[in-house]
Order: C-alpha cells, then sequence, then structure tokens
C-alpha cells in the first residue's frame, strides 16, 4: 500500500450516489438544468446536423468536422479583434463576425471536400475515413504551431486557450431564480431558426432534393441530371457554415478557444447524430437536445464524475432498442 | 445522332471494349447483342459516362460527351436506364419517376406523363407510395424503365429492359419501345433476348469479348445462321 | 527489493534496462538536460511553458561559463502528454542522447512512467511540477535518482484547507475536480480530508473533464446547497470559465485553487469573475525579492509574456539541477544525485527550496487572493 | 513420427522467431529495444483489430478498452505477487511464470469484454456498432477513474519491468499466426464471407451472429495481451494510454495497411511507430507531418498499402500462398 | 396427410408485408428429385415463397418442413443446414472472394475441427481443410467454372456469375435446391446449355428442385411439374403442357401473344 492509498482518502469521496439521486428535487434547479440542458443541447444539434449531411451524401463520419467548428470559432476570435468588438461591441459587428465565419469555414469545408475526399470518393469509405482523421489531426496541430511572425494576427494561435471578446453586452434575468442571459436566449433561438431554415432547404427545395437523390445513390442521381459534385460541395458548404455558427453562439457565453476545443465537442455532437439516427436530419436535432439534456440531468441529479459512461450506457441502451437510431429507419433490406 | 468510335475501356487490368464503333441515326433503334461479358454494359456506361473511357470518342449531335459530366449528358437529352435497374430503393414508385424528370421544370407535362407511365405499367400504379426497395424484381425493371422515360429524352440507352419480366410484361415492354421510337425517340438497345431486339431494331450490332464482329438490318442478323447459333440458341 | 533481485536473475528475459548504460556520460562537450514535455496534445501550453523556463535558465548558466567550464543544452522529446510515449522518450534521452540529467514530466501520470527510467540508468531526474507523493516512491522506498521541486498534494492540499478553515472561517465547501487529471484528484482529496479534520464539511463533490466548456450542470446542482466556497484545483484553462459560469448562476461565494491556477490567461478570461477568490501557489510576483523580480523581467524580455507556474517550476528544476552539478564531484550520474540529494536552502524563484529525505521540495507555500482581477498576497503558510 | 511433424508445424513460427528474437535482444540498444517494443505492441493491436474490422467487416473504434481491460488485470495480478516467489524456482523464473499467468489473465477478462460488446453486433450495424465501442471505451475510462481499487486517474504505478523484446516479439507473432491461420480456414472464410454479404452467408449457412461475437472475443483477447505488455514495459498503468485517441490510431494502422491484409497491418503499425519516433526530434511540427503523411498515403495508396492482399501477392515470395493476386490478371 | 417421403413441404404458408399479402396459402410437397417450376407474373410472390422457406423472412403463417422437420421461425442458417439451399434473384456472391473461396464458404458439413484446430493446425483441422478445397473444387468443376478458381467473384461476366452461384449452393450438400430466375441476363444458347446443366445437377447430387423462371421455354424445358401464383395464389399447377394452355395462366401470366412466340422458343419446333 502507498501512503497515497494508506491514506484512504479516495474511498470516503466522492458522496454515494444514492444520497444524490434520492436528494430533494427543487422545481428551480430543475428549472435551470432545463435551460443549460437546451442552450447545450442546441450547440450539439448545429454540430450534429454537419454530421449527418455529410454522412448521408458521402457515408463518410467526417472527423475533421469537430475541427472545423474549431477554426470557426478561430475565425470569429480574428474577425472581432479586427474589428475590435471587444472595445466597442454592438450588435451589428456581432452579426458581421458571425456570418464572416460562417463563410470562412463554408469555404474550409469546400476545400476539405475537393482535397481530401474527392479523390477518394469511389472508394472504400473507410478510405475517406483516414484522410478525415488525417485532416483533423492536421487542424489541430496545425492551430497548435507557434504563431509565424510579422503576421499581424496571432496565426496560428499555438496551444494556449485564448480569450474570445463578447460580441454584446451580457443582460441577464432570473424568473423565479432560474438565470436566463440573453446569450442563452440569442443562442437558442438562432440555432432553432438555422435548424429550421435547414429542414426547408432539405425537404422543400431542389437542391434538397438533390441531395436526398445523392444520398441514396450518387451514380444513378447522376443519370437523372443532377449534378453530384455540386451537391456534395454544397453539403459541406453547408454543414461547414452551421458548425461556425455553432461555434460562435458557443463562445459568446464560453469566451475560450483553442486548438483542441472541437475534439470533445465534435465526438459528441458525432454521437448526437448516430443517436438521432445518422443521415436524418430532424434525428440530428433531438439527438443533439437529447445528448444535451441527458448530460445536464445525469451530471445534475446523479453523479457528474459518472457523466460520460451513463451518457454513453443511456445512448448504448437506446440504440439495442432502435438499431438505427431514434428516427433511421432500419427497414430489412428485399433479397 | 450518336456516334461512337474507337471506344476504349479497361477495368483495371481488363480490357472490356476493345475500340467499338457504332452509329445511331436519329430516331432509329439500334440493338446491340452479345454474350455475358461481351462488354455491351460497358458500351452504354460509356456513353453516359457512367465510366470513363480509356479512349475513343463518343459524339451526340455532333458534340463531345467524354469531355462532359453525366448530369450534362442527361441535359442535353440522353437518358440511361443502367443495368441492375439503379432506382432509389428508400424512394417510393412517385418520387423514383418525379426524379426522372429532375432537369424538367413543367410541373403539369410531369404529371401527364406521369399518368402515362402508369397506365402502361398499371402494377406501378398500385404500388405508386410503395418504397421502391421493397418492389419485386420485375416491378423494379419497369420502374427503371418508365423513369427513364420521364425526363423525355432524344436518345433512350436501355440495357436489359426485358430482364426478369414476365412473358406479358416483356410483350408489353417491347410494344412500349416501338411507340417511343415512333415518336421520334431513338433508341439504343442491349438485349438478351436477341429475338425480340432483332424484330425492332433498324440496326444492330454484335458484340464479342469488346469488339463489333458483325453489324446489319435487324432483319439480316435475324437470318444470319451465326446469329441465330449464337443467340438464338438453335 | 524486487527490482535489483530481478537485474542478476539469469531468466530468459531479464530486463535489459539494467545494462550498464550510457547513465550520464557527457555526450562530447556539451551536457545534455534531456526534457520530456507535452509540446503537442491536449497539454501542449504546459508542456510549452516548462521548456521556456528550462531554456531561460540554461541560457543564463551558459552566458555565467556553463558547469565545470561545460556549456550546457537541453533536448526537449515531445510525449503528446501519454505515459508510453513519456517512457520512450526518457529511454532515449538517456541512452542515445547522453543526457547527464532528466528534466520534467509536467504531469505525475507521466513522471511515474520516467521514474524508473531514471532509477535504472542512474541517471538523475527532477520533475518540476509532478505532486503526486507516489514519482519519487518505489513502493515504501524512495526512488534514489528521482526529485521534484514542487510541492506534493499533501501539503498543498492542506494548506487551502488550513487557510480556508483557519483564516477564512468556512464550514461547508464544494469540492470540483478534474476527474481524468491525477493532480486535480490529488489535491482534491487531500483538501477534502484535512479540512474535515479541522472540523469543516464536504457538502458537494462534483467533477468536470479538461476540456470541457460547459460547467453549468455541476455548479446548478452545487448551487443551492449553503456553499461558503467552492474548490476547483483544475488547470486555469478550465477554471477560468468554471468562475465564470458560476458567477452567471448567481453563485457569489469565493473559489479556491492551487498552483495550477497560476497564469495571466486565468485573468485574461474569467474577466473579474474570480475577484474574491483564493489560490495557494509558490510565489507571489509581488514579492520585492531579487530572485524573482528578475525572473519575471528576464522572462518578458525573452518570451514576451508573463510566466505562469510552470514555466517557474521549470527554471527552478533547471537551476537546482545546475546548482548541484557545480557541487558535484565529478558530473557521473550518481555523483550528481548524491549533489541534488544535498540541496538545501537553495534560493529558487518558487521560494527556499530544501529537498526531504523523500525528495520533496520543502518549501512555503504563498496563499494569494484576487481582487479586481490581479493576485495579491495573502498570506504564507509553512509546513 | 507424425504427431511430431503435427506439433512442430503448428509450432513451427515460435521455434524460429525465439532464438532470433533473444539473439536481437542481446544486441539492441536499450534506447531501440523500448522503439521496437513499443512498435511490436502496436502490431498486437492492429492486427488483432484487423479481425473485427478487416476480416469481418465489422466497425469497432474502441480496441483500447479491450487492451485497458487486459492492462489491469495483469497489473493488478503482478503488483499482487510482486516480491512474492513460487516456490522451486529462480526469482527471475518465477516472475516471468507470473507475468505469462497475469497476460492469460489479461487475455481472458479482455475476451469476456469481447462477449459483451460482441452481443449488441448482433444487432447493430455499421457506425451503430462503432459507436457502442467507443462508448464501452469511454466507459471503462470512468469506470476506472471512479475506482480507488484501480488507482482512479493516477492509475496503478511501479509495476515490475517485464516486458522485453523476447515478450513483445512473441506475442505479435501468436497474433500474426493467429489471423493467418484463421483466414485460411474454414472459420476465416465464414468471416470474410459476412464482410461480403451476411445475408447470403446466412442463407449458405453461416452462423453469422455466432461468428460475429467470435471475432470480437479472439481480437478483444489479443487486445488485452497488447495491454498486459504496455503497462508492463513503462511499468505503470493508468486511464491515460488506453484513450478512444488510441482506439483511432489503430483503426488507421489497420485501414492504412489494407482491410483485411495482415501483413498490411503488420507494416502500417511498424511504419506509422517508426514515423512517430522520428519525428519526436521535429517538437510541435511532429504531429503536422505526420497528419500530412497520412492523407498523402490515403490519397497515393487508396486501398491501404496492400488492399486486401498479402505482402506475397504482390512481391511473389517462392511458396507465397496466391490469393487474390491470380484473379486479378485472368481475364 | 403428409407424405413422409417430401424432402420439403410447405403447409398454408402466407407472407403478410403490412396491408400486403404478399403470398398467401402457399401449397407446395417436392419429392426427392424432383424438378418443379415456379412461375407467375412479377410480383406474384415468388421470391417471397423462397424467402419464405430459406427463412429469409419467417413466414406470418403456416408451417415449412424440411424431410418432416419443421423449420419455419428457424434461422436461415439452421434451414440451410437443414437442406435447403438457394441462389438469389439478384446475385449475391462474395465479390471480394475467389470464386473457389465462395465455394469453400458453404462447405460446412462434416466439418470437426474448430476454432482453436484452425490456430494449432490440428491434424483433423487440416484434413478437413484438403477434404473441403476437393470438394469445392468438384463443384466448380460440375458448374465448369474451374479455369476460373482464383478468379475474384466480382471480375466474372454475369453468366459465370450465376453458375457460380450454384455451385456455391450446391456446396452446401443441400436436399433442395431453389434457383431463382437463374437464366436472367443470359441469351438463348446459355440458356439450352443451362437447362442440360439443370438435369444434370439434378441426376448426379439427386436433389429435388425449384426453379423460378420468367422464360417460359427453360421452364417448359426442365420442369416436370409447374405451379403458377398470380398475386400470391396459387391459381394453376401441374404438368407443363396443362398449364400452358389453362387460360386463367394464359390470362394472367403468358399474355395471348404467348402461343404466336413459343413456335421459335419451343425446341424443334419448325422455324420460319
Ligand atoms: N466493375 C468491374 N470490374 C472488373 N471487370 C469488370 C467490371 N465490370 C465488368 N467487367 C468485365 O468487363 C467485361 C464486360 O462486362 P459487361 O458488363 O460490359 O458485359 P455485358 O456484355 O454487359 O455482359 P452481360 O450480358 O452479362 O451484362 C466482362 O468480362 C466483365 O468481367
Ligand atoms: N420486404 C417487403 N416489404 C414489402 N413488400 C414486399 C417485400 N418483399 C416483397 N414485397 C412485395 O411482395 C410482392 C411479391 O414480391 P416477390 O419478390 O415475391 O415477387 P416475384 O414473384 O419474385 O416477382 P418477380 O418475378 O418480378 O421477381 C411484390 O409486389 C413486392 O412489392
Ligand atoms: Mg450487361
Ligand atoms: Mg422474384
Amino acid at each position: 500500500m502507498t501512503p497515497f492509498h494508506a491514506a484512504g482518502l479516495s474511498r470516503d469521496t466522492p458522496p454515494s450516489p444514492r444520497y444524490r439521486i434520492f436528494g430533494e428535487v427543487r422545481v428551480t434547479e430543475f428549472l435551470q438544468h432545463l435551460v443549460n440542458g437546451l442552450s447545450v443541447g442546441t450547440i450539439y444539434a448545429l454540430i450534429a446536423l454537419g454530421y449527418t449531411m455529410v454522412y448521408g451524401v458521402l457515408k463518410l463520419i467526417n472527423f475533421a468536422h469537430g475541427d472545423v467548428y474549431m477554426v470557426g470559432a478561430f475565425s470569429g476570435f480574428y474577425l472581432a479583434n479586427a474589428m475590435g468588438v471587444g472595445g466597442s461591441p454592438s450588435l451589428a459587428k456581432a452579426l458581421v463576425v458571425f456570418v464572416g465565419s460562417m463563410i470562412i469555414c463554408g469555404i474550409l469545408g469546400v476545400l476539405i471536400e475537393r482535397f481530401a475526399y474527392r479523390p477518394l470518393r469511389h472508394r472504400a469509405r473507410l478510405t475517406s475515413l483516414i484522410t478525415a482523421i488525417g485532416v483533423s489531426f492536421l487542424l489541430e496541430y496545425g492551430f497548435q504551431l507557434p504563431s509565424i511572425p510579422g503576421l499581424g494576427i496571432p496565426f496560428p494561435p499555438g496551444p494556449t486557450p485564448r480569450f474570445f471578446p463578447e460580441p454584446f453586452t451580457r443582460v441577464a434575468w432570473e424568473p423565479f431564480g432560474v438565470y436566463v442571459s440573453n446569450y442563452d436566449v440569442i443562442s437558442f433561438f438562432t440555432a432553432v431558426g438555422l435548424m429550421l431554415l435547414l429542414q426547408y432547404i432539405v425537404y422543400r427545395t431542389r437542391f434538397g432534393t438533390s441531395m436526398r437523390a445523392v444520398s441514396f445513390d450518387s451514380q444513378v442521381a447522376g443519370l437523372m441530371g443532377i449534378n453530384v459534385n455540386r451537391v456534395i460541395a454544397g453539403t459541406f458548404a453547408l454543414g461547414s457554415a452551421l458548425a461556425a455558427a455553432a461555434a460562435l453562439l458557443f463562445a459568446g457565453s464560453r469566451p475560450k478557444v483553442d486548438p483542441l476545443m472541437g475534439l470533445t465537442l465534435g465526438i459528441k455532437a458525432f454521437v448526437a447524430a448516430v443517436f438521432g439516427g445518422i443521415g436524418n436530419v430532424p434525428g440530428a436535432m433531438v439527438g443533439g437536445l437529447a445528448l444535451g439534456l441527458a448530460e445536464e440531468y445525469v451530471s445534475g441529479y446523479a453523479l457528474s464524475s459518472y457523466r460520460d459512461g451513463i451518457a454513453f450506457a443511456f445512448l448504448i441502451i437506446v440504440l439495442l432498442v432502435r438499431p438505427a437510431g431514434l428516427f433511421g429507419s432500419f427497414r430489412p433490406e428485399k433479397v | 445522332m450518336l456516334s461512337v468510335k474507337d471506344l476504349v475501356v479497361h477495368y483495371g487490368a481488363i480490357e472490356a471494349l476493345r475500340g467499338v464503333s457504332l452509329e445511331v441515326p436519329e430516331g432509329q433503334v439500334v440493338a446491340l447483342i452479345g454474350a455475358n461479358g461481351a462488354g455491351k454494359t460497358t458500351t452504354l456506361r460509356a456513353v453516359s459516362r457512367m465510366l470513363r473511357p480509356t479512349s475513343g470518342s463518343v459524339r451526340f449531335r455532333g458534340e463531345e460527351l467524354t469531355r462532359l459530366m453525366p448530369h450534362d449528358i442527361v441535359a442535353r437529352g440522353l437518358a440511361h436506364a443502367p443495368e441492375g435497374r439503379g432506382i432509389f430503393l428508400n424512394l417510393t414508385v412517385k418520387e423514383n419517376l418525379d426524379l426522372g424528370a429532375f432537369l424538367r421544370r413543367d410541373g403539369d407535362g410531369i404529371a401527364a406523363d406521369r399518368e402515362r407511365m402508369f397506365s402502361l405499367f398499371p402494377i406501378l400504379r398500385e404500388r405508386m407510395s410503395q418504397v421502391a426497395g421493397t418492389l419485386s424484381g420485375g416491378e423494379q425493371q419497369m420502374l427503371s424503365v418508365a423513369r427513364a422515360l420521364m425526363s423525355r429524352p432524344k436518345l433512350l440507352l436501355l440495357d436489359e429492359p426485358s430482364l426478369g419480366l414476365a412473358p406479358q410484361v416483356v410483350e408489353r415492354i417491347f410494344q412500349v419501345l416501338r411507340d417511343v421510337s415512333a415518336q421520334g425517340v431513338a433508341l439504343l438497345l442491349v438485349e438478351q433476348n436477341a429475338h425480340k431486339a432483332l424484330q425492332i431494331a433498324h440496326r444492330a450490332y454484335v458484340l464479342e469479348t469488346g469488339e463489333v464482329v458483325m453489324t446489319g438490318t435487324g432483319a439480316e442478323l435475324l437470318a444470319s445462321p451465326e446469329v441465330r447459333k449464337a443467340y438464338l440458341g438453335e | 527489493a524486487c527490482q535489483d533481485k530481478k537485474q542478476e536473475a539469469p531468466a530468459p528475459a531479464a530486463p535489459q534496462a539494467a545494462a550498464p548504460a550510457a547513465g550520464g556520460a557527457p555526450a562530447g562537450d556539451k551536457l545534455v538536460f534531456g526534457h520530456v514535455a507535452s509540446m503537442t496534445g491536449n497539454e501542449a501550453t504546459f508542456g510549452d511553458s516548462t521548456d521556456k523556463g528550462i531554456k531561460l535558465a540554461v541560457d543564463e548558466a551558459n552566458k555565467a561559463g556553463g558547469v565545470k567550464g561545460k556549456q550546457l543544452t537541453v533536448k526537449t522529446l515531445d510525449d503528446q502528454g501519454k505515459p508510453e510515449e513519456a517512457a520512450v522518450a526518457a529511454t532515449r534521452l538517456v541512452t542515445q542522447d547522453g543526457a547527464t540529467v532528466l528534466l520534467g514530466e509536467v504531469a505525475s501520470s507521466r513522471s511515474l512512467a520516467m521514474a524508473p527510467i531514471a532509477d535504472s540508468n542512474k541517471v538523475p531526474m527532477i520533475t518540476p511540477t509532478s505532486t503526486n507523493p507516489r514519482v519519487t516512491k518505489d513502493g515504501d522506498k524512495t526512488r534514489p535518482y528521482v526529485f521534484r521541486v514542487c510541492f506534493i498534494d499533501p501539503f498543498q492540499g492542506t494548506v487551502m484547507a488550513k487557510f480556508a478553515r483557519e483564516n477564512l472561517k468556512i464550514n461547508n465547501v464544494a469540492v470540483l475536480r478534474d476527474v481524468g487529471n491525477d493532480y486535480s484528484v490529488g489535491l482534491a482529496n487531500f483538501f477534502a480530508a484535512k479540512f474535515k479534520d479541522l472540523g469543516g464539511t464536504i457538502v458537494a463533490d462534483e467533477s468536470y473533464k479538461a476540456g470541457d466548456q460547459d460547467f453549468k450542470a455541476q455548479l446548478t446542482a452545487i448551487k443551492n446547497k449553503k456553499i461558503q466556497a467552492i474548490y476547483v484545483p483544475g488547470y486555469y484553462t478550465d477554471v477560468a470559465l468554471i468562475a465564470r459560469q458560476a458567477r452567471e448562476l448567481g453563485i457569489k461565494v469565493p473559489l479556491m485553487g492551487g498552483d495550477g491556477w497560476d497564469s495571466v490567461k486565468l485573468y485574461e478570461i474569467a474577466k473579474g469573475a474570480l475577484d474574491g477568490s483564493y489560490f495557494s501557489n509558490h510565489y507571489s510576483s509581488e514579492d520585492p525579492s531579487p530572485v524573482i523580480q528578475g525572473f519575471v523581467k528576464k522572462y518578458k524580455e525573452t518570451y514576451g509574456s508573463v510566466p505562469d507556474a510552470l514555466a517557474v517550476l521549470g527554471y527552478d528544476a533547471a537551476n537546482v539541477a545546475i546548482d548541484a552539478m557545480k557541487r558535484a564531484k565529478d558530473l557521473t550520474g550518481p555523483s550528481i544525485r548524491d549533489a541534488i540529494e544535498q540541496t538545501k536552502g537553495y534560493q529558487a524563484v518558487s521560494g527556499v527550496i530544501n529537498l526531504d529525505q523523500d525528495h520533496n521540495a520543502v518549501k512555503s507555500a504563498v496563499v494569494l487572493a484576487i481582487k479586481n482581477n490581479e493576485a495579491h498576497f495573502a498570506a504564507t503558510v509553512n509546513p | 513420427m507424425r504427431p511430431v511433424r503435427i506439433v512442430l508445424r503448428s509450432a513451427l513460427p515460435f521455434l524460429v522467431a525465439l532464438p532470433l528474437l533473444f539473439a536481437l535482444q542481446g544486441v539492441i540498444s536499450p534506447g531501440w529495444a523500448i522503439v521496437l517494443i513499443s512498435a511490436g505492441i502496436n502490431v498486437i493491436l492492429a492486427v488483432s483489430l484487423n479481425v473485427v474490422n478487416g476480416f469481418t467487416g465489422q466497425f469497432s473504434i474502441g480496441h483500447a478498452g479491450f487492451a485497458a481491460v487486459g492492462a489491469y488485470t495483469a497489473a493488478k495480478i503482478t503488483t499482487a505477487m510482486h516480491g512474492l516467489q513460487i516456490v522451486g524456482l529462480s526469482a527471475g523464473v518465477s516472475d516471468q511464470v507470473v507475468f505469462l499467468l497475469a497476460l492469460l489473465a489479461g487475455m481472458v477478462t479482455a475476451a469476456l469484454a469481447g462477449v459483451l460488446v460482441g452481443m449488441p453486433s448482433l444487432r447493430l450495424r455499421g457506425d451503430y456498432l462503432a459507436i457502442v465501442t467507443l462508448g464501452f471505451n469511454e466507459i471503462i475510462r470512468v469506470i476506472i477513474e471512479n475506482t480507488p481499487f484501480l488507482g482512479q486517474a493516477t492509475g496503478i504505478s511501479g509495476l515490475p519491468r517485464l516486458t522485453t523484446v523476447v515478450w513483445v516479439g512473441m506475442g505479435a507473432v501468436a497474433t500474426i499466426s493467429m489471423a493467418r491461420r484463421l483466414v485460411g480456414s474454414t472459420h476465416g472464410r465464414a468471416l470474410l464471407a459476412i464482410r461480403e454479404d451476411e445475408v447470403a452467408a446466412e442463407a449458405m449457412g453461416v452462423d453469422t451472429t455466432g461468428y460475429k461475437v467470435r471475432a470480437f472475443v479472439i481480437a478483444s483477447a489479443f487486445a488485452g495481451l497488447a495491454g498486459g505488455l504496455l503497462v508492463h514495459l513503462i511499468q505503470l498503468c493508468t486511464p491515460r494510454s488506453f484513450t478512444f485517441v488510441k482506439s483511432i490510431e489503430v483503426v488507421v494502422m489497420v485501414v492504412l495497411g489494407g482491410m483485411g491484409s495482415v501483413t498490411g497491418s503488420v507494416v502500417a503499425a511498424l511504419v506509422l511507430s517508426f514515423a512517430l519516433e522520428g519525428l519526436r526530434e521535429v517538437q510541435q511540427y511532429r504531429m503536422v507531418v505526420y497528419s500530412l503523411l497520412l492523407i498523402v498515403l490515403m490519397l497515393t495508396r487508396p486501398s491501404g498499402i496492400f488492399g486486401t492482399r498479402e505482402i506475397w501477392d504482390i512481391v511473389k515470395l517462392p511458396g507465397g500462398r496466391r490469393k487474390a493476386a491470380g484473379a486479378e490478371t485472368s481475364p | 396427410m403428409s407424405t413422409p417421403a417430401a424432402v420439403l413441404e410447405a403447409r398454408n404458408v402466407t407472407m403478410q408485408f403490412g396491408g400486403l399479402k404478399a403470398l398467401a396459402d402457399f401449397n407446395l410437397t417436392l419429392l426427392p428429385g424432383e424438378l418443379v417450376g415456379l412461375i407467375g407474373p412479377n410480383g406474384a410472390g415468388k421470391t417471397t415463397a423462397f424467402n419464405a422457406i430459406t427463412g429469409v423472412y419467417p413466414p406470418s403463417a403456416g408451417d415449412v418442413l424440411v424431410a418432416g422437420e419443421r423449420v419455419n421461425g428457424r434461422r436461415p442458417h439452421e434451414i440451410c443446414i437443414a437442406g435447403v439451399a438457394r441462389t438469389f434473384q439478384n446475385i449475391r456472391l462474395f465479390k471480394e472472394l475467389t470464386a473457389l473461396d465462395n465455394v469453400k464458404v458453404a462447405c460446412h458439413h462434416g466439418r470437426k475441427a474448430g476454432f482453436a484446430g484452425a490456430f494449432f493446425l490440428t491434424p483433423s483441422f487440416v484434413a478437413d481443410e484438403e477434404r473441403i478445397t476437393a470438394r469445392a473444387d468438384e463443384y466448380l468443376e460440375v458448374m465448369g467454372l474451374s479455369h476460373r478458381r482464383a478468379a475474384l467473384a466480382k471480375n466474372l461476366p454475369y453468366g459465370e456469375q450465376r453458375r457460380l452461384e450454384i455451385a456455391r449452393a450446391l456446396a452446401s450438400g443441400p436436399k433442395v435446391l431453389c434457383l431463382d430466375e437463374p437464366a436472367a441476363g443470359m441469351n438463348a444458347s446459355e440458356k439450352v446449355a443451362l437447362m442440360e446443366l439443370i438435369h444434370r445437377i439434378r441426376d448426379q447430387f439427386r436433389l429435388a428442385i425449384l426453379v423460378i423462371e420468367h422464360d417460359m421455354r427453360l421452364v417448359m424445358g426442365v420442369s416436370e411439374r409447374l405451379v403458377v401464383l398470380d398475386h400470391g395464389v396459387t391459381i394453376s399447377q401441374g404438368a407443363p403442357e396443362k398449364v400452358r394452355k389453362d387460360p386463367k395462366v394464359i390470362e394472367a401470366y403468358l399474355g395471348d401473344s404467348y402461343l404466336e412466340e413459343k413456335k421459335i422458343a419451343v425446341p424443334g419446333a419448325p422455324t420460319p
């Protein structure tokens, strides 16, 4: 027994789960968790959408998506600083930063597809999975490099986290002791708005139709007169732009950006996407919210140290009941 | 309207086409027959750019197709009902048909054509809102042909349209093909049912191991002893 | 005992390690400091700071004529924050690059992987920041070649517990630990134990994972627990966000932490959310002592940024080694080791360092209070 | 006389390898030894994962989880036996025996975990299964971090250093011959059939569910072996060595080597391990170069280094079994 | 009423897909060595009948007996072991495996050695492998595919792929062989060859064969008995000659033009 164990400290902490699980539930606390869960869940959902759309058209887990999210945050960071948002916040500036980063990431997404995935389009899908991982590493570790001198801006940002200037002043309300800030509200409604917009694009527009056609069989889609390359590029642009949006909405109230910020969030969003039924747009939204709330209430009412474990256990159980996720349909193939 | 010259296609090491040349005149029916693995499908795929030929040229109304993408080719009035039917298994019969008309904007025109297809293949009307993946083999084949027709093509490539169809339906398919060509649509038809194909073909080519070994009018080939022996099983 | 026993064992696969390796044989006319650090990966920022600190110390030494007429070089090998890589890197440094002294690692989990290699190759190793007691231990005996210049968890944990109970008169605290980080878990455990000994109660014990961005779930759970303070023994990278979100949720009580907090980034991101909070540290940058002021100034000049605790301890680790090498009778591993063991009253930036028989640095800790987004000296706590 | 031949046949690789490994161990410098050993451990991980991802066509991204199970089991046993000595054996020999038993125990527990995770695979396909394996990996981590008995985040330290070139070498040989003999057997073909077309395989009498679980069990057992070897190399057993990222690294090796190609996995594992080692010098640029390497390799050899084939299908060694190689050229 | 001799028996097998009854009260008795044709319009339920018999979809109602033993509800591989092998309407070969390995996969009967055997190369295992390879080669031989032994299945032309599927099915040592449109995609002369092949298989392996085919000339040529499905209902069965003249069949399936077509379709008929 090492002295460390001999001290036997780890034994009396953490407190037994029973005390926490059966501890009385306060309404305000419950509502507060609801608010928190929603504000994180919507972000998961936005990122999950990117995964799910790309998966739809390429059957590819775009591992780099979480890092596109990170790039989104940093483009926001650079834009905001360039425009001196920190000094004099204003909604107009915030909007410019927001749209600007979405565009930057849209372009990034298209480039990634063009150079890392398209050459492998007709190969086994695991092949492009590896390039995806490669791109992911490239972004993560590329951004960890020391800044290039004489560039004017600190790029690459390097490993130390940076402060994301607040785009506008925080206003907070406390209806029945539940803390809600204008950031939460804006973030929530923007996210929902974007999701509805996407829903419309996918199911109501020609682009959406061709997107779905490509997702079912890209070669035949070509025979129908659909420009497959453009559809796929468009899908990447959309997904990546959403990731940027998510990044800014998130960084707004959690103003820390660093090159690996996309890692954890990316995985969680991917899980959310699968949870809702990968390739399925509404599924991704519900999956994101579900995961956000699940995590929130697990760490709120059970044991936060078991959070990830319980979240995954919960996910696995759901998958065992619905093998293709909440919304994914899983019909036996016709033989 | 379509002229293929010295088309060569490789699958990795395998040379599937070794310089195929053929002509499809405006509004005519051209049949392409040959044993399994002769290269018929490959020819069609190369024409509609589902695969990139190694060399050779494909001209459609004077325009080189080998440089275009599949979707441009469709836009120029060339439809392809591929081997293995290539229908969207997760979409309903109706959605499949509508995708066939993807490039068309005339809403009621499309609706009218859809009706026409249903009258040609009543079973499809019955299955209209069923997911295509659950259709029987033959039903899928019908859907594939119907969908190709939805784009109102000037030239229609058909890869074994009668595959797996009941005799009655085979009859109907070939009747449909006659009508279609009567409306001035040219057909490039790959068929194992050589007899029927040659019957409606103005002109026919026989393919063996990636090369054209014989050509002539449908009647001539139908009469030729080699063809009767090799492809009509006599 | 087992270790040695195995070495003369004729067993077929007896470990190589014992082979009389290049243990401290100087590479040419230069003395090599082998530094194992996380230069990439999610702890890159810490490895980076330590490396800067070490390099600064070595430059000074070289300018001052080096050691025993020899110049020093630092050879840094990346371990991506993985224990197995730390082991490989350490082995390479001692056996291939002929490192005279091993420095590193930031995290105990990696130093634990390096320690056996230092011992079996008879190359002294000084870890700047690994606070887990086990790092210098092999079972219950002290590892002959492994030293550290930082506090150990039991000390730093109890420092804050004492301060909270005696100076702040706090009875109820919540603990929020980084469950994946041994440093954080260690501090949390020892703090909790001491705090209870002193009659306080731990009313909530929550966890997060380094890299998390949102802590509101845990904080909400803590919020309604009639707490007077929250002990958050994490790294500044997470603490800053935790502080902000705590305030946003209307948690007004002070936060308390350890030396992992010490970085300007903390204040930059927390934006005043930490005012009224306290953390234990090795020194206060307000301390007029020339050693400290000189270091801070030099560091600013060289790297254009304010040093954090990791840079300070890296600097000290290197200097303790250099000091010992000057005193050592020759530059072989064993003699340097003996010299390091003799280190008494060495005036380092992080305080006066005495190494005890467990090879741990015995030095007083300071508690810093954060007021209008700056750390100010609050108290000194002696071991 | 005949039984002797059989024993010889099945033990041949080991009989050949053992003396060579001892010789190698004799000459190699400790610096290179540890590099080689870590590479060897990656070989074991990659080849075993190939049984699930490559042969059976399932998609597991939680291999490190199984390694963790094996590692902690082995570590617990050797630490418990630390200093103790089996009567009648010299200290050294006794330790080696204990080590062997510990490794085997690790393989067993890992295999049990394999059954656990294999079960869902009966119902789940593709990326849904992937998520389950990933989840398992994370759950293992969380459990360890919360279990004082397993040392929480700090893990178990002070393990005896038992892993050597010989041990890892033999482990790798065992894993490789396992995989090779498996694909060559009816059972192996059953796995391949499942990868190719599950419905057809079942219609041809292959118990698809049973075989999938078996694949998982075998793969995890050897992952457990790798785990046990790793922790007795670094004399420390922490959750940090078995993260999701580690699992991904192994997947990369398998795909890069070529799905279903055993020699491919071996080569990829070695190449990547040594590449990463060589790049250690370049500090921060290390992972950047590495990622570029990945991308370029994949773009230039899209179906992996060897595709689904084995090395001797490409460079024709005398006596090398012809497989796909013949087919490609036959018209 | 159950005929003990029957190798395959379907009793009132019904298959329901949501609202659609794809197969209704399907009854069939196959005696050893019998050659029966299953015909009917597209979507009549022929393939569904196969799926119900081979367990791909468990029947919604009714029983399936193999050699007098109830097998419905069992998993497909169990039914295969019990003695029913099939081919698929849209070819399902193991594309990346060689022709030989495709066949070997199905050779599992009489296999003794387990996984351990494989790892330790025990004698019984080695013997197994040798026997399996030998047998697989036989089946390739029979289907005239020996020269393709080492070729990847995906690179075989369509016709050979169909033959390989039959070889694979045979390798599982079935009592009943179900062929789903074996001639699809073959030209007339290839079909003639296939016809002979089917007869040869039947005689050589003494199995009952149930074949779905739309090519009248082929079914008429091979089958001793025909069963006609339409909308899942059996509308006629009996000797080919009788069935061919059945107005219900002509109306639902063959079409009037058929009589004119049969002139060139039936072998030996005088040709213009
Ligand atoms: N994807 C492929 N990969 C490799 N070889 C192929 C591929 N597709 C076809 N081939 C080969 O190319 C040759 C021509 O194939 P193709 O499909 O054009 O023949 P076909 O005339 O359409 O035959 P069928 O009548 O059976 O459809 C065949 O020998 C076939 O083996
Ligand atoms: N899995 C399924 N779900 C829903 N409907 C199905 C399913 N499988 C088949 N069907 C329907 O059952 C009917 C019979 O299908 P089946 O495949 O048995 O026809 P078939 O007799 O084989 O026709 P063909 O000769 O064209 O292959 C078809 O109308 C088809 O739409
Ligand atoms: Mg074809
Ligand atoms: Mg059918």
